[in-house]
């Protein structure tokens, strides 16, 4: 009956072809113990979700578990861009359903609220609106104001089946909390069928009753809940730890080529049996404590 | 006092911060934009607000981030939420008076792509997308391209609009239901302005030490030039030092 | 150049005739000083909206200060109705457009989102439509989904002059924290042009700095920041003081006949110069510290 | 094992109490809802979310409130947030299973009016008005309305529909793209359901120690009534002890 649950077992609660939200933005609270457990389970044919295209989907994409990206693009900030999603999209194996932030937004917000579809100024006139008619005319729509006559752009609800949200607080009920800005996670909470919350700190409902106003994700949303700490790393997780730009660099300079990215592939994810081998592997507690996060800082 | 020492990036920068009026509210990724902005705070323009899309106001870094999904980049800031409510209850309220955008490349009517290189329907290489550029280019009152003074990045028409500048010139832009538009594109060797009524790209001032045929040749159009041009204002010497000293400190964006 | 303001200036930048969005509900977090004021600087023919209507509408209304009230109804909970609206409504003097809750709340949405308007599946069938249909049709239209085909009821963005809110904690910016629930009232502020905070507590935006998830008010937003205790008084202010039971009981007994409303007003609105005069006539320090909040209970 | 001795508003309570499954989420107002929602999740369904509309879920109230405006009501929530959240977010989106509703009167379809009595075109006076009430009545996938058994309140047509039921009956509902509709009727001498085709009242149990000739004297319309009405369910002895010694016990909800 309870919700807590090992990182495979939540993992296997999502079959090949589901539809995944993910939590990261960049390289800042990316899924990515997560996208390693769903790569080593063999689970393929998802359609990911998120505004702005992260690490975690990059590393998905790479692997070949993603038929479709419904995302605003994306990059690793400084570090390089989203290579395997690039290559994916250039070399025609992945279904790039390419929008704004805003777009992605909205259409979670409309699926979170049980709206028939949103209208947004966002889009018009560019080529990602012409692309969009092309790849995915079934989610884009016309609507006329009935205040004013104005036609305007009408998108569909996202509606996945599955959010995955990487958060610093969670009990384990799975109501959680979430440092820093939140970006599109409480709408994909929201709009989701169910929640998987991966936290880096369980702890009693006790503490989530003292300062309900942070509670973003409401546990009755929630099938699982998996406490593992470093569970973002190579990325950061505001007031936990920084991201390790060492290995986001290995990382960048391995997604230059099909085969760098398999062995990358070969090394962290199949090498290892689960997420405390992977730790031991880019350097266990010396490397993570270098990473841990100045409590004023918050990096 | 003008500065005589600084280097190209640091007078796009000081361009762009004098884009921005005190009260305003901004919108800006990463990069050159957010010297300019913190620039503009810092001089002219103390109640400027400066968003940062995925959720953070008038932040006060003391470390130089790699990105918006750095941290340190979100450090003091006042308000931390979200995509919806930064532009969507900001941006797509109507409130953002400037947003700044960059791109791989420009055209002749301020349209941007930041999407992909080649044939859309053939061979191309992809690139980042829009993350909040589009949003920012059809929702803020105006928006301010800064961008490299390169021919690959200046072309009369860019092959693929991932953000909507006045797209075929004239009047296409209303058109579309859009408002607002982009007001200047700041290069390393020169500002522009559009012409109000065909919409296209018309040079406003060359910087110091740069001659008109260095500013056409390294374009892929001709831009309309009127029959005077003036210089650029330069930087002055307290800009310079903010930015060397406390907004760059490590040079990481003004190079 | 600074926002910081006294009660009076803050309302003295209210012209007649102003669409006012009031943070209060039922009898928390009402805008009583405030509501106090309007009446004493003789401003009229406002427009009132919020959710619920609560305790700070009632007032204005028996004042005769409020031309339309846009709202969900309301109540005094338990203490009773909000006799003077119901009083105007019944006798005419009042335009009531009455909503739902949540109709009411995705007007502010719609309006803070700059959507052209917003569908919904409240209202339908009920007679508070058929009752809209006449009192506000410029309101209310109807839209066809593009993606099915079935047809909505959409509802006109809510777009208020300016939103009154009375808060726990502001800077002098007017970046404002909301403790407890907040009903409507985030969406009141983004959806209005200019925002007024009334604030129990003063604090350096150094403070608002350091948790700054909890900034619901952002600065940029608000016109006037009045530091003002005990300004909901009567009603409570979660965290910092409870409802005052006598008082309301009083109130809703003065409400019962126009005579005895006239004679309220006498005593606690013109029978004082300002907030502070009221705060002695209800029995100065002593009732106030009678009536504040338990650190944990919070009430 | 059976209390003998309880209130008719105890009853009521717990036959509220009875229409909540464990795992479901219930939007309830103040007032009996809130003693039969925590009575349920006190016994039978301890996975039970309870959902207050101005942003509180799961409290655990140890003081007796007012209505929803107390902060009584809110102790010890887990979630703090807002009308669009609780009511937009979970509601409208499809995920409230039960809505407990009352109010001044309700009809042979289910129809309740909290707005006014009289004419709305004429002379009528004002209650309290929709708050929640029609969101509830029009996106909960079933409601249950809890109402005193007096010939004024329960009336073969409500005189405003604030929050609908089945309308005029029959497919009405559906016709005006409603789901869910309200399935019980619980008064204080009897619960009531809907006939499946035709949508009007129909009696299904009978308190303990009321007659049906008590119920039909004091109803304005005729419900339906089967051939055999069973008597309604008692209380336990462990109901009656929860609401007196922890769930009310100041017995301000349940008389």
């Amino acid at each position: 009956m309870g919700k807590l649950a090992t990182l495979a077992e939540a993992v296997a609660s999502i079959p090949s072809g589901t539809h995944v939200a993910l939590s990261g933005f960049a390289i800042t609270r990316c899924n990515m113990a997560f996208a390693r457990e769903v790569i080593r389970q063999g689970i393929r044919g998802l359609t990911v979700s998120q505004c702005v295209g992260a690490m975690d989907a990059d590393l998905l994409v790479g692997a070949g578990a993603v038929e479709r990206m419904i995302y605003g693009g994306g990059s690793l900030d400084r570090f390089g861009r989203l290579n395997n999603v690039n290559r994916a999209i250039e070399s025609g194996t992945l279904i790039a359903e390419e929008y704004s932030s805003l777009s992605v937004a909205f259409r979670y917000l409309a699926g979170a609220l049980g709206l028939p579809f949103i209208p947004t100024r966002s889009l018009r006139g560019s080529d990602i609106l012409a692309r969009l008619q092309q790849i995915a005319p079934e989610n884009i729509g016309t609507v006329q104001d009935p205040f004013t006559g104005d036609e305007w752009l009408a998108l569909r609800p996202l509606v996945p089946d599955v959010a995955v949200v990487q958060v610093q607080v969670a009990d384990e009920e799975g109501n959680a909390w979430i440092f820093g800005p939140r970006w599109d996670n409480e709408e994909q909470v929201k709009a989701s069928q169910r929640v998987i919350v991966i936290t880096e700190q369980l702890v009693p409902t006790e503490i989530i009753r003292r300062d309900p106003e942070r509670t973003v994700i409401p546990g009755f949303k929630v099938s699982h809940v998996v406490h593992l700490p470093f569970s973002a790393h190579p990325t950061s997780v505001y007031r936990v730890y920084d991201y390790d730009a060492e290995h986001i660099r290995e990382y960048a300079a391995a997604t230059r080529t099909v085969e760098e990215f398999r062995a990358y592939l070969e090394k962290y994810v199949f090498g290892v049996q689960d997420h405390w081998e992977y730790l031991e592997l880019i350097g266990g507690m010396k490397r993570l404590t270098s990473l841990m996060a100045d409590p004023i800082l918050g990096y | 006092m003008y500065a005589e020492d600084y280097t190209p990036f640091e007078l796009m920068a000081v361009a762009g911060a004098r884009e921005l009026k005190d009260g305003e509210i901004v919108a800006v990724g990463i990069g050159l934009p957010v010297v300019a902005s913190f620039l503009a705070k810092r001089t002219h323009a103390p109640r400027l607000t400066i968003l940062f899309e995925l959720g953070i106001v008038d932040p006060e870094p003391i470390h130089t981030g790699v990105g918006l999904a750095d941290p340190r980049v979100w450090y003091r800031a006042k308000v931390m939420s979200s995509f919806v409510d930064m532009l969507g209850m900001v941006l797509h309220r109507g409130l953002v008076d400037v947003g700044f955008l960059g791109g791989l490349e420009t055209d002749a009517y301020g349209n941007l792509n930041t999407t992909l290189l080649g044939d859309p329907r053939g061979t191309f290489t992809h690139s980042v997308g829009s993350g909040g550029a589009n949003d920012i280019a059809s929702s803020a009152k105006r928006t301010v391209i800064i961008i490299r003074h390169q021919a690959r990045k200046l072309k009369e028409a860019v092959s693929f609009v991932t953000s909507p500048g006045y797209l075929q010139g004239g009047s296409a832009r209303e058109a579309a239901g859009l408002r607002g538009g982009p007001v200047r594109v700041i290069t390393d060797k020169a500002i522009f302005g559009f012409d109000p009524h065909s919409k296209r790209l018309r040079l406003e001032s060359i910087h110091p030490r740069i001659t008109l045929e260095d500013v056409l040749a390294n374009m892929g159009f001709q831009p309309l030039v009127p029959d005077q041009v003036p210089v650029t204002e330069p930087p002055t010497v307290e800009q310079i030092r903010l930015i060397r000293e406390e907004i760059d400190p490590e040079r990481i964006y003004a190079g």
